[in-house]
């Protein structure tokens, strides 16, 4: 079925004109208040849009919903082609509802160039469902690397002292990923027949060295967003610098752009050379369990630190696509799923308490659970879904891959289930140091717990952890027919002499 | 009502006052909190004795309430095994796990978190009845790590002390440390098994015991073993077996109460619940079960060592709970699951008791823990004297006593063993009987009886706990009645529960199928039923026995050390220099884990983040290109040095490189 | 050969333009009146526009004795010509005002530059190509160094001019080897003559070296660039402006019509030596911009690795390869016009919004413009959805078409480099603060904000319907080539 | 060796050496006589090649008019020589290198003969070299050499725009301006009235 | 005989020689527009030559038009030196780099 204007284009362009009409209608921030309400409105009518897919979704069949196709550049046969399935579905939604929650977490906090602020975060929302829901590669392409500039300008204007540093380093680091993946999009527009279609690009046998050279540079596109050791040094310092909506929507969503290029692109277009190289990708994924859970461990800015642990968790997300099983697959994409909330839910437990000290320094805190009960509460649960404590969402992803490792190797699987001890160690000594203790300081003294709408934020991302951690089926059962289809293909060498 | 919705309905109940609790606490009030959850406890409680019963009818369940999650052809379900097993766990949590609700309204009368402390203690039942009646691995990871959670709270419940967050910490990583193994062990059940089903697994296991893996080229190992000593690491996590016992004494920094409940009756023996469960496939792996003797027969004497020096009364009774585990698990390695499952049963009744006793002794001191401090308290507490005495004459096993028959069962069962290291493991509980006798009377002659120390102690600590009224030193006073009453309902059983129950229980089959003995393999259940004549016969035979008389020799001992030869303490002290040193040290166990694993992990982190990723990746990778970029653009600045001759060298040697390149 | 007449009304545009252009020098001399030589320089070329349309013939025709020639592609390189000089001359209106400059002897030149570009696009003959690089390369170098009491100005006018002529005598040779070569100096002849007979490989490639030295100068490729950045740093914003947006569609002209309309039959010669140029272009131009404190000198380098983009696109030889070129020109010609623009539109009397510091926090007080600026030089940078992809895009798309995926590569990495200066700019006009006295500002131009903001959307539009000026581009080159 | 020949070599080496000269010279203003030397010789050879228009044309144009331009910049800014002397062989090892290097690659390309030409037949008596041209100049080329008009309308308005200064303080009258004006603006009528010091409004 | 390779060598001596003075010649000005002035003379001689050995005028009609835009070309270059000159006092190429980097 292929209609002009339909759901999918729909989430896209609700939030991008709603971001578009914030920025006319704003201008100056004495009118403030106005443009908060715009900004929410959108992103509301964003969400909303957007749960159709969800409702009108047929989990049965691996095959492309909702799709919608319009000539866009015929010159070179680039469709404006939207479509997705049981695997990409689900981050529509993750990323319209995130946008709301940054909206209404971005309140009082920015106080400068509101509307600016609020339009980048709408926009950044619509391009980022773009990138979701393109079939087209170069739709793809060109959303992917859209939704860096509203972030860049994010961390940038609104970030910490040290912001331009992270958001250039951010930038370029991402780019430099992306632009080699330009190359490679050309020259399988050019194997491929000439079509940017993704789908046809799934089709195409290709030599090994080609497989290889792609994989390589499908590596760099992606890992870098995943993103995995080595390439994750970006993310600390942006997520260090960026605001707490900057942080939350790099967490939540960006992150996962990187993870899902992996499935949508690298495993299905070189599954030979994913399958050669799976040993360096499992091994990044292992280093990046370990290596950094341990350097989580000692840093002393929470924000760096759940930053680290966001790329630990990110592992596990590789490992278990390149276990080439449904738990590992699955698994990961929970795991995705899981981590926008948990991350999501972190920075902005992080941001509740900026907020109020102005400062992210582990040190400058201690005892904030005497004086912000309730906020202690929510925060101990994201914590506690951050190690990976069953009944919550984080624990769903991580068993998941665990046992799809054990299927494939022991010590695979004994090496990620270290997880279970760096990120209970990591996240609850960070807990321990800010929640517990005596009343640090008179910062900590004069703190006043959360407000209702601080509250409403983190509950509903609360519900979330602790809906998917009891009963994850729904989300599984979206992706069954799209996942297995992916295995059946990746299974299949497509290779030519 | 149908008898699944009461399924349902033993761990919602709980569940649904933690909730009320917790979310409206303030709403409800202190009142409306302990309410509120002692009635879901008293529901989930009454809901488990009519199980009881149609279970003892010969109902037993195994079935799904909804599917958690499906992937693949694999399907994990969240589910209901209701066996004699599952009752017997069901109705000891319930019971204790009331009596400790009603108790805290006394006990924590005072303290600002009072809601916040019911909402726990009902979660830890649901969690606790979660695991206790799942039906399948999941669901008992599920429970097995919502319990440790709990712990963690309630250990750190007093957030403010330093001690008691370092306490929580410790607890939860050490016991992250047991889950990783467990974890593993089920990765590898669902592997091998493809299904996370106790009934399949179960059925699969005969037809898996010939299978090796081989982890390290070349070794290859029985899968059973593997998985079974990997899920036994959970089970040392949890029940604090040696080397992971570290964290028991220190979670004595949570309330008492919790320490009645979760650290002694409950959560820290679901490890040998688990392996009971377990045992269709333990049995099948005679490395693993010796694995398992030998871990609790170090942990049964060598714990009970430590018990005997402390001086604050919890952690007596702590490392006495140590000891009492390792028996159990001692006995779970003679396959003599049931008697393990008994002392659980037993111990849980009695240990519960003696630490809410302690619990009323230390509200009585006005929350001073130090037994040097106590003495001559008979007079003052007397229901708690009482109901103390009976707890300790059940811990050291005094014939016909509930203590008595489920420990000595266990201590035979031992003997019983053919199985490698069952010798050690022998000497070990029987040894154990002194020291457990002798800590024991220690601490009851120290509190009870003697000179009353109290009058003259309280200027040297200031050991308050949050919320009491601190500075009011009076005389010690016997507690309200919301505490002895339970101090009493738990000594009934703690007398009682032994001598009717030991023969169904251990020779009456009365747990069917739930537990599985190889008979061939490891006879020892078997020899023991043989000589087993009742329950007055075997508490008149063990008169002659030597654990009765080490026991007998232990209280003296004690008695003669704290009653008669006070100094003497203090010389044994000084001339064991080294011994005391070392066991004060704990073995140095604390020591150790600190520098190495804690210690090491931040220095192991700060190397890897300062030197690789600060330096390696970020410093040359990362800065260092953008840092070459930017000087090689500086470098070129140069190059457009501004004079036009030099421009024009550049288009004629552009022109003459370009010429002499394609010419 | 049709007769003279017809002759003249295909060469319409650019009769009607020196007219124009006389009758401002005449205005000049005996009225001095600002407002009638402004208007009437954007009258005649609105004028001449007017006639590039109206004389259109949808199919190459040769004029003057093959002297001229008039095609699609080459209709579409004049108007825009046209365009973008319009463009130049209202952006740069408050800022000649301020400076004394907005007069018939700058305005005339300027329209003596556009026709030197229109003669040089409409070029069909050695002779022709020669005459208006000239005619362009003499008006640019007087208005160079028309702000005549800057030395500055002064010395990059001295330092374009040497630099030209030792240009334009490489250029020289290397026609004059090639005349010998093929006997001929009209493009098609030559063709013809190199299709059929080459009498030596070597003479050719050597009268190409200097054929393509020549080429290099004008389109500002490494290593005949090192003029660009100090003419443009040292020129007027107004007329650096002027020289680095339209003079960019004639080269680009130029390099078709010498390379593809005159030696196409020497395509393996001239590839390669455009491909070595390119990438020392992009590496020159890329590395070198970020060392600068100037933006018009950052500029000038990122001119010299948009070129190499540009002879990226020209090596391939193929139809997609051409179109791409031109389409890279043409973008890159409206995104510098809102780059120079916007620098020239900023500075005040007696001072320029040169110094990228000068930037600083110019999203504070003019947020608008900021945007605009943003989009340029993210458009620059080549991200999408601006129309910059576009043109990296189909560069690359031509490139990789025809096997370099080794340069397609080499090219995407420097352009990574070469986003960090153009971020830079962003992150200089909305991450800084503003400095207490800004030394920039914007008058109350309100035409030049207009077209400013018609530019930026434009790039912004373009970016993300790009399809009708792709078509343009590809049906113009496709329509011309013979 | 036929005369042709003979005054080839002749001029060649002149032309050479003057080319040299150029170069070299301490003096500007020898360089530029040496570069009329060099025009000149370039003109015999032009003669040589039957193109005498052009031949004369380059003295006349060249020598004539251009060189003269030089030497008259050259005398009217005043430049001090010997400053401009220092360290004018300190270049030659890379001047030397890279001019040595394309002229041999250019002999070496150009030296053999590639281009397949022999000596044109003679042109008949009749034929004249610059009727040739100006026929050539005034139909088939009629383009450009409108084309070379509007460069030099382009050199003579930048010349003029770039030298010519409106000096403020020059005291000769311009005619055009003279006869524009009119007696508005220039006369202006006055009303005196009587002084008195109540009255101090009027007149400012 | 002389052939067209010998006018050709000639005018590659001649083109070299210019090249020579740019690189020689790193003070005076109007030295390197001389120099310039050479390398043109060497391409019109080519020019010339070819023509008269292609038999084909067309070569020396374009002499002629370099002829005349050198001409132009030298006013406006002369122009730009008085200017430059006016300003700076100098015409010493070393004094023009306040434009580099």
């Amino acid at each position: 079925m292929l209609e002009g204007i339909g759901i999918l284009s729909l989430t896209i362009w609700v939030p991008i004109v709603a971001g578009l009409l914030v920025l006319a209608a704003g201008g100056d921030d004495r009118n403030a208040s106005g443009q908060r309400t715009l900004a929410l409105i959108g992103a509301v009518l964003g969400l909303l849009v957007a749960i159709p897919l969800w409702t009108g979704f047929n989990v049965s069949t691996p095959a492309i919903q909702f799709e919608e196709a319009l000539p866009w550049v015929p010159s070179f046969n680039i469709w404006y082609h939207l479509g997705v399935d049981g695997i990409s579905m689900p981050f529509i939604l993750l990323n319209s509802f995130t946008t709301v929650l940054v909206v209404l977490a971005g309140w009082k906090v920015i106080q400068t160039k509101v509307a600016q602020y609020m339009a980048a975060m709408l926009i950044q929302s619509g391009i980022i469902n773009g990138v979701f829901a393109a079939l087209d590669g170069m739709l793809f392409y060109v959303c992917f690397e859209a939704m860096l500039i509203p972030l860049y300008l994010i961390i940038g204007i609104w970030g910490g002292p040290n912001r331009i540093y992270a958001a250039i380093k951010f930038f370029i680091y991402t780019l430099l990923g992306s632009l080699l993946m330009l190359v490679a999009m050309i020259y399988l527009f050019f194997v491929s027949g000439g079509s940017f279609e993704i789908m046809v690009w799934h089709k195409v046998g290709l030599t090994m060295m080609a497989q290889l050279l792609l994989f390589v540079v499908f590596f760099f596109a992606f890992a870098v967003k995943v993103p995995m050791w080595p390439v994750h040094t970006w993310l600390p310092d942006a997520h260090v610098e960026a605001p707490t909506g900057g942080s939350v929507v790099l967490a939540a969503i960006t992150l996962k752009v990187g993870a899902y290029g992996l499935l949508r692109f690298t495993l299905p277009i070189v599954p030979d050379a994913a399958h050669e190289l799976t040993w360096l990708m499992v091994g990044l994924s292992l280093i990046a369990v370990v290596y950094i859970g341990l350097v989580a461990l000692v840093q002393a800015d929470m924000k760096k630190l759940i930053a680290y642990s966001s790329i630990a968790h990110m592992g596990f997300v590789t490992l278990g696509f390149f276990l080439f099983n449904p738990l590992g697959i699955e698994g990961g994409l929970i795991q995705m799923i899981s981590h926008g909330f948990v991350a999501g839910a972190l920075f902005l437990c992080i941001g509740v308490m900026y907020d109020r000290v102005h400062s992210r320094q582990i040190a400058d805190y201690g005892g904030v659970a005497n004086t912000m009960p309730r906020f202690a509460a929510l925060f101990m649960l994201f914590a506690m879904a951050n190690s990976g404590l069953p009944g919550t969402s984080g624990f769903v992803g991580e068993f998941m891959v665990v046992l799809g490792a054990m299927k494939v190797n022991f010590w695979w699987a004994a090496t990620a289930g270290l997880t279970l001890i760096f990120g209970a160690a990591y996240t609850l000594w960070m807990y321990k140091r800010v929640v517990y203790g005596k009343v640090a300081n008179e910062h900590v003294a004069g703190l006043t717990d959360i407000d209702g709408r601080e509250f409403l934020v983190l509950a509903s991302l609360a519900i979330g952890v602790l809906a998917i951690g009891v009963y994850p089926l729904p989300i599984t059962d979206v992706m069954h027919a799209s996942v297995n289809n992916l295995l059946e293909h990746v299974a299949h060498s497509k290779l030519i002499p | 009502m149908d008898i699944k919705t009461l399924y349902l309905v033993v761990p919602m109940a709980p569940l649904a006052g933690a909730v009320v609790a917790g979310l409206f606490g303030k709403l409800i009030g202190r009142t409306g909190a302990h309410l509120v959850t002692i009635l879901g406890v008293l529901v989930a409680f009454l809901a488990s004795l009519l199980i009881f019963q149609d279970v003892l009818a010969g109902h037993t369940f195994n079935g799904a309430i909804y599917t958690w999650l499906t992937s693949g052809n694999l399907s994990l379900e969240i589910g209901f095994l209701i066996d004699r097993l599952t009752v017997v766990m069901m109705l000891v949590v319930t019971f204790v796990s009331l009596m400790v609700h009603i108790y805290t309204i006394g006990y924590m009368a005072d303290d600002p978190g009072y809601q916040r402390f019911f909402s726990y203690i009902a979660l830890f039942t649901f969690s606790m009845l979660m695991l206790v009646m799942s039906n399948n691995f999941l669901q008992l990871f599920f429970g097995w790590e919502a319990v440790g959670l709990v712990s963690y709270l309630l250990i750190g419940f007093w957030f403010t002390r330093e001690s008691a967050i370092y306490a929580n910490l410790k607890a939860f990583m050490v016991n992250r440390v047991g889950d990783f193994g467990f974890l593993l062990g089920i990765a590898l059940i669902m592997a091998w098994f493809g299904s996370l089903d106790y009934q399949q697994v179960f059925q699969m296991a005969p037809q898996m015991a010939g299978h090796t893996i081989s982890l390290i080229d070349g070794h290859p190992w029985s899968l059973l073993t593997v998985i079974c000593v990997l899920l036994f690491i959970g089970a040392m996590g949890k029940s604090a077996q040696f080397p992971l016992h570290v964290w028991l004494p220190d979670s004595m920094e949570g309330p008492t109460p919790i320490s009645a409940l979760i650290h002694a009756a409950t959560m820290v023996t679901a490890g040998i619940f688990m392996v009971a469960r377990m045992s269709p496939l333990f049995e099948l792996s005679d490395t693993s079960l010796s694995f398992v003797m030998i871990i609790g027969a170090i942990t049964a004497l060598f714990m009970g060592f430590l018990g005997m020096i402390q001086n604050d009364i919890k952690r007596v009774i702590a490392y006495s709970t140590l000891s009492q585990l390792g028996y159990m698990t001692v006995a779970l390695g003679a396959s003599a699951y049931s008697a393990a499952i008994f002392h659980l049963m037993t111990h849980a009744f009695f240990k519960a008791l003696l630490f809410l006793g302690a619990g009323s002794v230390i509200m009585g001191m006005h929350h001073d823990q130090d037994i040097r401090n106590m003495g001559g308290l008979k007079k003052y507490m007397p229901i708690t004297w009482l109901t103390m005495l009976i707890g300790s004459l059940a811990l050291i096993g005094t014939p016909g006593f509930s203590g008595f028959y489920s420990k000595d069962s266990i201590i035979e069962a031992v003997q019983a063993s053919h199985l490698w290291g069952s010798g050690f493991a022998a000497f070990a509980v029987t040894a154990s009987v002194f020291v457990t006798a002798f800590y024991s009377f220690r601490l009851y002659f120290l509190v009870f009886h003697g000179k009353e120390r109290f009058h003259n102690a309280h200027a040297e600590h200031d050991h308050g706990e949050e919320g009491d009224s601190q500075g009011h030193h009076g005389a010690p006073h016997e507690s309200p009645w919301v505490v002895t009453v339970p101090l009493v309902l738990l000594a009934i059983p703690s007398i009682y529960a032994g001598w009717p129950y030991i023969e169904p229980m251990l020779y009456g089959g009365f747990f069917g199928s739930a537990i599985y003995i190889d008979a061939l393999a490891h006879p020892a259940m078997a020899e023991l039923g043989a000589e087993f004549h009742g329950p007055a016969a075997m508490a008149l035979s063990a008169l002659t026995t030597l654990p009765f008389w080490l026991a007998v020799a232990g209280v003296a001992t004690a008695y003669y050390l704290y009653m008669v030869r006070k100094d003497l303490p203090e010389k044994i002290k000084e001339k064991a220099g080294i011994v005391y040193a070392i066991l004060d040290d704990k073995y140095g166990f604390d020591r150790f884990n600190d520098w190495f694993f804690a210690g090491g992990a931040r220095l192991l982190g700060g190397k890897l983040w300062r030197w690789g990723d600060v330096a390696a990746i970020d410093g040359v990778l990362v800065n260092g290109s953008a840092r070459l970029v930017g000087q090689i653009a500086r470098i070129s600045r140069y190059l457009q040095s501004g004079y036009i001759y030099h421009y024009a060298f550049a288009m004629i040697i552009g022109v003459a490189l370009l010429a002499t390149w394609f010419v | 050969m049709t007769s003279i007449s017809s002759d003249f009304v295909t060469a319409l545009p650019e009769i009607g333009l020196l007219a124009v252009a006389c009758v401002v020098l005449l205005v000049e001399a005996y009225n001095q009146s600002r407002a009638a030589v402004y208007l009437l320089t954007l009258t005649g070329l609105l004028l001449t526009a007017a006639l590039v349309v109206f004389t259109g013939a949808g199919v190459p025709v040769l004029a003057f004795n093959g002297l001229y020639v008039d095609d699609p592609m080459g209709e579409v390189l004049k108007l825009l010509t046209c365009f973008s000089a319009i463009a130049a001359v209202i952006y740069s209106r408050q800022f000649l005002t301020d400076r004394k400059m907005l007069s018939g002897d700058y305005l005339g030149l300027l329209l003596f530059a556009v026709l030197g570009m229109l003669v040089m696009i409409s070029a069909n003959h050695f002779l022709t190509l020669y005459l208006g690089l000239e005619l362009l390369s003499l008006a640019l170098y007087a208005m160079v160094a028309m702000e005549r009491d800057s030395a500055r100005a002064t010395e990059a006018a001295m330092k374009y001019f040497v630099l030209g002529a030792l240009a334009s005598g490489l250029l020289l040779y290397g026609m004059s080897l090639i005349y010998g070569l093929t006997g001929s100096l009209e493009l098609g002849k030559v063709a013809e003559a190199l299709h059929f007979n080459v009498k030596s490989e070597i003479v050719l490639a050597f009268g190409l070296v200097f054929i393509v030295a020549g080429l290099g100068f004008k389109l500002g490729a490494a290593p005949f660039h090192m003029w660009a950045p100090d003419v443009y740093h040292g020129a007027p914003a107004a007329v650096t402006l002027f020289v680095g947006t339209a003079p960019k569609l004639a080269a680009f002209a130029f390099a078709m019509r010498i390379l593809v309309d005159g030696l196409q039959p020497a395509h393996g010669d001239w590839q390669q030596m455009l491909a070595v140029m390119a990438v020392a272009s992009l590496a020159i131009g890329n590395i070198a911009a970020i060392a600068q404190t100037n933006i018009k000198r950052m500029l000038a380098y990122s001119t010299v690795s948009h070129m190499g983009f540009l002879l990226l696109g020209m090596m391939t030889g193929s139809l997609a390869g051409y179109s791409a070129a031109m389409f890279y020109a043409v973008t890159y010609v409206l995104m510098s016009l809102g780059g120079f623009g916007m620098v020239t539109y900023l500075s005040r009397t007696g001072a320029e919004a040169e110094n990228l510091d000068d930037f600083k926090g110019l999203n504070a007080h003019h947020p608008w413009l900021a945007a605009i600026m943003a989009m340029v030089m993210m458009s620059m940078a080549g991200l999408p959805p601006f129309v910059g992809f576009y043109a990296k895009l189909t560069v690359l798309q031509a490139l990789v078409g025809a096997g370099w995926i080794g340069l397609a590569v080499v090219a995407v990495l420097f352009s990574l480099i070469g986003a960090f200066f153009y971020l830079r700019v962003v992150w200089l006009m909305y991450f800084d603060t503003p400095p207490a006295e800004s030394p920039v500002y914007g008058q109350h131009a309100g035409d030049a904000v207009m077209l400013l903001s018609v530019n930026g959307l434009a790039i912004l539009l373009l970016g993300i319907l790009p399809q009708t000026l792709l078509t343009l581009c590809a049906l113009a080159v496709q329509m011309s080539l013979r | 060796m036929d005369f042709a020949s003979l005054v080839f070599y002749f001029l060649a080496a002149i032309l050479l050496l003057a080319g040299l000269r150029v170069v070299t010279a301490k003096n500007p203003v020898h360089s530029a006589l040496a570069l009329v030397l060099t025009f000149f010789t370039a003109a015999g050879l032009w003669i040589l090649l039957e193109a005498e228009f052009l031949a004369i044309a380059l003295i006349l144009v060249y020598v004539g008019a251009v060189m003269v331009l030089f030497i008259f910049v050259v005398m009217m800014l005043d430049i001090n020589i010997e400053e401009m002397r220092k360290g004018f062989w300190d270049h030659l090892p890379l001047a030397g290198l890279v001019a040595g290097l394309m002229a041999v690659e250019m002999v070496m390309v150009l030296g053999g003969d590639r281009f397949g030409l022999s000596a044109p037949t003679a042109k008949p008596a009749s034929y004249s070299n610059t009727r040739e041209l100006g026929l050539l100049l005034y139909t088939d080329y009629v383009y450009a050499f409108e084309l070379a008009a509007v460069i030099l309308l382009v050199a003579i308005v930048a010349a003029i725009a770039l030298t010519l200064r409106r000096n403020p303080n020059r005291k000769n009258i311009d005619p055009g301006w003279q006869s524009r004006q009119t007696a508005k603006g220039h006369i202006r009528m006055v009303n005196l009235k009587p002084q008195h010091p109540e009255y101090k409004e009027a007149d400012e | 005989m002389i052939g067209v390779n010998h006018y050709l060598i000639l005018g590659s001596i001649l083109f070299a020689i210019g090249v020579l003075g740019i690189f020689l010649n790193r003070k005076n000005l109007i030295v390197l527009l001389m120099a310039i002035e050479l390398m043109l003379l060497a391409v019109n001689l080519n020019f010339i030559a070819f023509s008269h050995f292609l038999n084909d005028t067309a070569g020396q009609v374009f002499v002629f038009f370099i002829l005349t835009v050198a001409a132009a070309e030298s006013a406006i270059g002369l122009a730009i030196l008085v200017v430059l000159f006016r300003n700076t006092r100098s015409i010493n190429v070393q004094d023009l780099d306040k434009l580099k980097g």
